[in-house]
């Protein structure tokens, strides 16, 4: 079995109106220095694969296809090997 | 007898819910904003925390709210033992809150859903739910995206061994079938009280449904069960 | 100085470019170019539709303001007014579902409360392809969520609107949004820079690179490489809105505002020098004072940028602070960015340096109107030769019914309106389902009925009397549902301009409608036109939405679809 | 400065509809072998901290105060330092 942890981001030049919301509740709650906050998506994926480089083609199709909306955000994904459960 | 409904910045009912206490029940009512401290708790009967986004929903429905200094005040409010009632977006605010215990989830269709639903009165003997019958059939419509509601199997059997259960979806006939569960919450609960029946949170509307232009005036026994409730000086009855 | 040919980038034509020179007496430097590129796309400036409008009734005893400012309005009595507008926002739909739809709720919303309304109702118009494909799926659901996620989120009930689906808009979606508001007549604002010397203030988000060039991308036909070409798409904060709309509508009530606009198509560009151009005045501002959302951001994109729920606010000089105090109260930004000055000019400062200087009214109103040739189409004939007389009869009409009432463009509609918060402000007396939605007007014994209607397969076998059937379905709608018809709001959605069969499919459309409006006395008091709506050359079916509102004047006379007793008598009226 | 990642989970007693939904986009796609997928959230917090231990606790208080809900959500983080931005 395979876990597929991928982190969907929203790209940098679009507008997070959730991380801006975030940091303001931050700020008045008295936490300090707080610079920026970014939210994104994060998809764990249990798969019944056994092999790393292949898997890692089918979850950058699954990001491609359905996972990201390439207008808006990009990923990132790391695939690491686990028990069955 | 005075009301107070809170406005959060995003709050969207509070009009609505001023407006049937005002225009509809007859009764004075102010407008409470988040950034004040509520100091005067005397002047205050009830406290109705409206439906809307508040704070956009970011992050969590009803979790930055909660932290809005009027928040201090209401909590404390209700550890006196007065009236607050949560409708929609406000009953979130009271479960982030740990007013009322849970969490709320997205529906599980994941989609926002506005339409008349069927309740039933699962405990008419709150100060909420007074004017009702036991099993009483309500007719009254929801609107929004995370009324899922979810607690663990621990509390869940707190929740119905103290009658904390006020409403469930029901269909026309007061079965509360899977069918009639508009977005997944367990056990098809629509509204909770929390132990001591005078905090009480739910996902339907009873502003919307309070006069009979609007297509049903079901929501107005909620209303009027308070006002009994409080002309009556404030006793449980249970 | 600008780059040779920089003019073609910007969209613009050797000739408008040659316009410019001569009227600025010299070359134009980037930023202006760029800022003319917007102004003057079909988008901003009407250039292939101006003269076609005009045929539009525009006049009436109840109208209170005609287009040529954010939305019209319309008297109903009491001192009260009806302020509506329709608004396309296809291309962006197309790229960007969710967000584009979202958006395009947004900017409707605004352009209601910058007259001084109070948005009390939202509608929309969708077009797609047939739900057979994937991509058509997901930009119906995308669309249908966007519009929810901010309708919902501001607390404007969405009531009413149209769904259909046909081959001709599968590459190119139509997403038109409507909004209407309520206003005291003595509360009225404008988008207006009166009174030298007063300040110009920008209210709400702060500005980014979103959308630069959107105003253009919306002229243009979409094509393989528009996702190229694509501006940063916006994204909407409806929570901000909800924000702005409640602290502009307070600060409107101070009397310290002498007009506002909000930043729309070609941002801080067109809410500049329309709002001078309308006053007759110059507007000097400094790009360096605008809040920024990004790091070195030019001079020319905080001009162009599209950032949303973004206000212009020309304030009466002394008073900047009484702004300032109602902002921070909603959280919101509020900064003193220029000033009103006397000499027509759009003076765009960089830290006291000008970057770019032209005079306003050229900006707003220059644009040369391009005179389009006109002919009928050559699949008009053809498309026309169905006689209905040759066609076979059905052997089961039970079959048929039921095939008809399955077919997506007949049936409920209930996927889509319980998505959106229809109830919220507890004035809907008529939810979506009927012919038109009702909404009673709180402390008066009255109500509107309001509807959004148009059958672009009917305008496409016959413009005129589509467009005609257009205005009469709405009124019927009206009508039906208790209401006198009072005005008319309308979305124009067509092909590319330049095709002589488009631009008579337009003309014939308008002249159509226009017929209609003047014989049921319903003047067009706003409207909005979206041209290029084509994919890979071929054009959607010519598609001009109706938005209409009517007045109920005894809210007891209400009355809607659906039989009521056993008994009662079943007229057919009509020929 | 210093880059907090916090990634908030549904806890595995409570179900994740969306995760459903997913699970059954990507079947449907015809990616096989998905055995479940969970989606939570993916926080970013740009500090203006230099002391990775400090700021720890800063953002384990952040997580318990408002960033996850315990009744229903888990958090893991880690902090790394990064170049100002
Ligand atoms: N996009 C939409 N948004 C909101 N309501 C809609 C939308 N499309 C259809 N509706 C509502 O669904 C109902 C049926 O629509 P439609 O089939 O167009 O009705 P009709 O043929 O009577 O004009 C109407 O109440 C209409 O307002």
């Amino acid at each position: 079995m395979l876990l597929a942890r991928v982190c969907v981001k929203l790209k940098k030049s679009v507008l997070d109106p959730q991380g801006k919301a975030v940091k303001g509740a931050l700020t008045s709650l008295g936490f300090e220095g707080v610079n920026d906050v970014r939210i994104g998506k994060n998809i764990e994926l249990i798969l019944e694969d056994s092999d790393i480089t292949e898997a890692s083609e089918k979850v950058r199709m699954m990001c491609d296809k359905l996972l990201a909306n390439p207008v808006i955000e990009d990923y990132t994904f790391e695939i690491t090997e686990v028990q069955k459960r | 007898m005075r009301f107070g409904v809170v406005v959060f910045p995003g709050s969207n009912c509070d009009i609505d819910c001023y407006h049937v206490v005002k225009d509809v029940m007859n009764k004075e009512v102010d407008y409470l904003w988040h950034k004040d401290r509520l100091e005067d708790f005397n002047k205050y009967d009830c406290i109705i925390l409206p439906g809307g986004f508040s704070y956009g929903d970011y992050l969590r429905v009803g979790a930055i709210a909660r932290f809005s200094p009027v928040m201090e005040g209401i909590i404390e409010f209700a550890e006196r033992g007065k009236l607050v009632l949560g409708i929609c977006n406000g009953f979130q605010v009271l479960l982030e809150a740990g007013l009322l215990p849970g969490a709320m989830i997205k529906n599980d269709s994941l989609k926002f859903r506005c339409f008349y639903t069927h309740i039933k009165v699962e405990n008419a003997r709150t100060p909420f739910t007074g004017q009702c019958f036991q099993g009483q059939v309500l007719r009254i419509p929801i609107a929004h995206g995370d009324g899922n509601y979810y607690v663990p199997d621990d509390m869940l059997k707190e929740l119905e061994e103290n009658n904390q259960i006020v409403f469930r979806y029901c269909d026309e006939e007061g079965r509360a079938v899977r069918e009639a569960n508009p977005n997944g919450s367990i056990e098809n609960i629509a509204g909770i009280c929390n132990k001591r029946g005078n905090v009480l949170g739910m996902m339907p509307h009873p502003e919307r449904c309070s006069e009979e232009i609007l297509g049903s005036s079901h929501g107005r026994l909620i209303f009027e069960s308070i006002v009994r409730y409080l002309e009556g000086g404030g006793s449980v009855g249970r | 100085m600008a780059d040779r040919e920089a003019w073609k980038e910007m969209g613009l034509t050797e000739q408008e470019y040659n316009e410019i020179k001569k009227a600025l007496g010299r070359e134009p430097n980037y930023v202006e170019l760029g800022m003319f590129g917007v102004m003057w796309s079909e988008h901003c400036s009407y250039k292939n539709s101006k003269p076609v409008l005009k045929r539009f009734p525009t006049d009436g005893e109840r109208v209170l303001q005609g287009p040529g400012e954010n939305a019209g309005i319309v008297d109903i009595g009491d001192n009260l007014a009806v302020v509506m507008k329709i608004e396309s926002h296809n291309h962006p739909s197309a790229i960007e579902p969710y967000q584009g739809a979202a958006t395009g709720v947004g900017g409707i919303i605004r352009d209601i409360f910058t007259m001084g309304a109070r948005p009390v109702a939202l509608l929309n118009s969708l077009r797609f392809g047939e739900l057979d494909s994937p991509r058509v799926k997901y930009l119906f659901s995308g669309v249908v969520s966007g519009i929810a996620g901010y309708g919902n989120c501001v607390g404007i009930p969405t009531i009413g609107g149209e769904v259909y689906f046909a081959r001709s808009y599968a590459g190119n979606p139509l997403v038109n949004a409507m909004c209407v508001g309520i206003v005291q007549h003595d509360r009225i604002v404008k988008g207006k820079a009166c009174g030298v010397g007063n300040s110009v203030m920008l209210v709400g988000s702060t500005t980014g690179r979103d959308g630069i060039h959107g105003a253009s991308f919306a002229s243009e036909e979409l094509s393989e490489d528009s996702e190229e070409k694509r501006p940063a798409v916006q994204v909407g904060d409806p929570f901000m809105e909800k924000l702005l709309l409640e602290a502009c509508l307070e600060l409107l009530q101070t009397g310290a505002v002498v007009g506002i606009q909000d930043l729309g198509a070609a941002g801080l560009t067109s809410s500049s020098c329309e709002t001078a151009a309308r006053a007759g005045t110059g507007i000097e501002l400094d790009v360096a004072l605008v809040p920024r959302r990004e790091e070195g951001m030019t001079p020319y994109e905080v001009m162009l940028s599209e950032s949303q729920e973004r206000m212009l606010v020309i304030v009466e000089r002394g008073r900047e602070k009484e702004v300032q105090e109602i902002f921070k109260r909603w959280d919101l930004n509020a900064v003193n960015i220029g000033r009103v000055t006397d000499d027509g000019m759009l003076r765009v400062l960089d830290n006291g340096v000008k970057v770019a200087e032209v005079p306003a009214l050229l900006l707003a109103e220059g644009a040369p109107v391009v005179k389009r040739p006109s002919q009928e189409p050559a699949y008009l004939k053809e498309a026309n030769k169905l006689d209905p007389a040759e066609l076979p009869v059905p052997s089961d009409f039970n079959d048929v019914l039921k095939e008809l009432l399955a077919s997506p463009n007949i049936c409920s509609r209930e996927w889509v309106y319980s998505q959106y918060d229809h109830m919220v402000r507890t004035d809907t007396i008529v939810l979506p389902g009927s012919d038109a939605a009702v909404l009673r007007i709180k402390g008066t014994g009255k109500a509107i009925a309001l509807t959004a209607d148009c059958n672009g397969r009917y305008c496409y076998l016959d413009p005129f009397e589509g467009g005609k059937a257009a205005v009469a379905e709405a009124a019927r709608n009206l009508v039906c549902s208790g209401a006198k018809p009072l005005a008319v709001t309308d979305c124009l959605n067509f092909g590319n301009p330049e095709k002589p069969g488009i631009y008579w499919q337009f003309e014939k459309c308008v002249d159509g409608m226009s017929e209609a409006c003047r014989a049921l006395n319903t003047p067009v008091i706003s409207g909005n036109v979206s041209f290029y709506n084509e994919t890979k050359g071929s054009a959607i079916y010519p598609t001009p939405v109706v938005g209409m509102v009517g007045l109920i004047e005894n809210i007891d006379r209400v009355t809607t679809q659906g039989f009521k007793n056993t008994g009662d008598l079943i007229v057919l009226i009509g020929q």
